[in-house]
């Protein structure tokens, strides 16, 4: 029962993984890679590090104390991917905004527009986003 | 435990393979990047061959204290190699 | 090309088919020949150091020295780069 | 090692093929944010097979290592960013 | 100009102590998990780093001063080699450690084997592990931070 | 019973370290080759000391069996905290030389000099 569930799990999170770098050596320019490399992988690693608590949760069950502490820590390593994998997204695709990176293949670029309007706009929107 | 091996096998190539980037790009930036990739895997090397103290040495100042002091020498010099 | 190029290809090319031969004529990978020291670090440390960690165990208690140097050599590059950087705050 | 384990490894050898393609797109590729985001790639699927690993091993102080990386390795992605944002530290 | 995303600032601000915690517990079960000093301080040290990376170096600079640092390395480095004193005084030589086997704090003798994690051993260990992690956290953040703010302040004044 | 490629790899780190300290000529390419080096001499401490099915040198809760050796792992994590310390230091050099020349260069830092 167990077993079956850690082997669906297992599955899921490695073809996740795989497709996820698969699409950052396919895609075309800098954004759509950020959302093969980032988001995918992210989604395959909640599964994979899942399927370890699993484990963990079964041998805890079945009366072994390391398999607590094993459940513990994967959860933390868990929690830490969570909250800093998108954060590094964001400040990549910022920061290829801000050097000047362009999307192929846009037609019209809504956040080039705004930098390049007029002065008192951009300065409340600028404003606004603090 | 056969296919271990693979993992003996495949990794000193990525990092070989990462270091030669490192040494073979142009510009700096892409070139600490590479450098970044390859303390990476050499920390997943350390792991596989049993030495999960050197792990997180090579983890805590790999991931980031390296590249933070190459990055600010960068941005304090120039980032294009002239050669 | 000059002859500083050249003396220095054939010095590369020397060291690397030296390192080549090394690597080669190294022993199996994965069997240490000589392991009695640490034989006895492993089988002693819980006895004598009272630490489950043996590399902690050889880095603050066996091999004390090279940790003392350690500190001595971090200080030493703490205080050179505080000195060659300071400077320019002031100006 | 149990039968079941074997699962484990095989992961893990999917995983290094994974790393094998992210480690081409930071040889390829053409500007400094895609090499980025290889990188940042690669630090998900590595962290991803240390826990794997560690349960592998079946010795819990192997995770240690993980959580580490976790917590750390987006930092030099932050160092990055903030150099191609322009502007000092 | 020298601050990052909202965003960014408002995920360092979360993640910090829980990277600092993080380290503390690496630092302070040194002699039973894989750690140690030289490991956690390396954890702190990037700790701090995110937050200079998030804020800014003048903020950091405001609030943590580099004089300050340089005291605390010394004070780990001469606590460090106090208690290898410690040891030549009470013991038989320098770096003997002298508490394996008392009663006094750290002084248990864990069992022989496979055993559980038991923080009341190791001896001198884990006060060697707290001044060496005190000595590396400042040693490495007085690198980074003096690195920092020496090169921004050169840019802004060049320019 | 990798038929010694770990070996080969640390061959390949300093080679690769070596050739960038001897024809390159950036000077921050040329630290990133001593940290190559450095690496290299990391991950040829380690594999001295690598024992095949073994665990880790630690007692806490272990599945026990033979352990890896332990002093070449102190000895690398020692190293490795010099190697970062060092790096500032020269990288710091690196900084003071480009605001007295200008260039990072090092025959151009040659030429100026004489």
């Amino acid at each position: 029962m167990f077993e079956i569930i850690i082997y669906l799990l297992l599955i899921i999170g490695v073809f996740f993984n795989l497709l996820g770098s698969l699409g950052l050596l396919r895609f075309p320019d800098v954004y759509t890679r950020l959302h093969a490399g980032t988001k995918c992988t992210t989604f395959g690693s909640i599964f994979l590090i899942g399927s370890v608590i699993l484990l963990g949760l079964k041998d805890w069950y079945l009366g072994s104390t390391n398999g607590s502490i094993l459940a513990i820590h994967a959860i933390v390593a868990l929690v830490a991917i969570l909250l800093t994998n998108p954060t590094g997204a964001h400040a990549i695709a910022r920061a290829a905004h801000k050097s000047g990176v362009m999307p192929i293949n846009a037609q019209v670029d809504h956040l080039k527009e705004d930098t390049g309007g007029s002065k008192k706009t951009t300065e409340i929107k600028k404003k606004e986003a603090r | 435990m056969d296919l271990v091996e693979i993992i003996h096998i495949i990794l000193p190539i990525l990092i070989v393979a990462s270091a030669v980037v490192s040494i073979y790009l142009k510009d700096l930036l892409a070139a600490v990047i590479a450098l970044a990739a390859m303390s990476l895997l050499l920390s997943l090397e350390f792991y596989i061959l049993q030495a999960p103290d050197v792990a997180i040495a090579e983890a805590g100042v790999g991931a980031c204290l390296t590249t933070a002091i190459f990055v600010i020498a960068i941005r304090a010099t120039k980032r294009k190699e002239d050669a | 090309m000059n002859q500083r190029t050249i003396a220095a290809s054939v010095f590369f090319i020397i060291v690397a088919i030296f390192f080549i031969l090394a690597a080669w004529s190294m022993r199996p990978f994965g069997a240490p020949d000589q392991s009695a020291m640490d034989d006895y670090i492993i089988q002693n440390t819980q006895e004598e150091a009272g630490a489950n960690n043996g590399v902690t165990s050889v880095v603050f208690d066996y091999r004390g020295f090279d940790t003392l140097g350690e500190a001595t050599i971090l200080f030493t590059a703490v205080a050179g780069v505080i000195m060659i950087l300071r400077r320019e705050k002031h100006e | 090692m149990i039968e079941f384990f074997n699962e484990y490894i095989l992961v893990i050898a999917i995983l290094m093929l994974s790393i094998v393609i992210a480690i081409i797109r930071v040889i390829l590729g053409p500007t400094a944010p895609d090499r980025v985001v290889g990188l940042d790639t690669i630090n998900t699927i590595v962290i991803s097979g240390m826990v794997l690993l560690g349960a592998l091993y079946q010795d819990i102080i192997y995770i240690d290592v993980a959580i580490v990386y976790a917590l750390l390795s987006f930092i030099s992605t932050l160092f990055i960013a903030k150099y191609l944002e322009g502007g000092g530290f | 100009m020298s601050e990052m995303s909202r965003i960014v600032r408002t995920m360092t601000a979360i993640m910090f102590p829980f990277a600092m915690i993080y380290g503390l517990y690496v630092i302070a079960h040194g002699h039973l998990t894989p750690g140690g000093g030289f490991q956690g301080g390396a954890v702190v040290a990037s700790a701090c780093a995110m937050l200079l990376v998030a804020y800014g170096s003048k903020w950091v600079e405001e609030k943590i001063k580099e004089k300050n640092l340089s005291l605390l390395e010394s004070v780990g480095a001469i606590g460090f080699i106090a208690i290898a004193f410690f040891g030549l005084f009470f013991g038989v030589a320098f770096f003997h450690n002298f508490l394996v086997g008392s009663d006094l704090l750290f002084g248990m003798v864990p069992a022989v084997g496979s055993t559980g994690a038991n923080i009341n051993t190791g001896g001198v260990l884990p006060l060697m592990n707290f001044a060496v992690g005190l000595k590396v956290i400042a040693g490495l953040f007085a690198i980074v931070l003096v690195m920092a703010y020496a090169t921004t302040s050169f840019k802004e004044g060049k320019s | 019973m990798i038929y010694n490629l770990p070996y080969f790899a640390v061959m390949g780190l300093i080679l690769v370290g070596l050739f960038a300290l001897i024809f390159k000529r950036n000077l921050i390419k040329m630290v990133i080759g001593i940290t190559l080096i450095e690496s290299g001499v990391n991950l040829f401490l380690i594999t001295l000391g690598y024992r095949e099915n073994s665990t880790a040198p630690i007692y806490t809760s272990s599945p026990g069996g033979i352990m890896s050796l332990p002093v070449p792992q102190a000895l690398t994590l020692t190293s490795i905290v010099i190697g970062v310390a060092v790096l500032a230091l020269m990288l710091s050099f690196v900084i003071l030389i480009y605001r007295h020349y200008k260039s990072l260069d090092v025959n151009e830092v040659r030429r100026l000099r004489e």
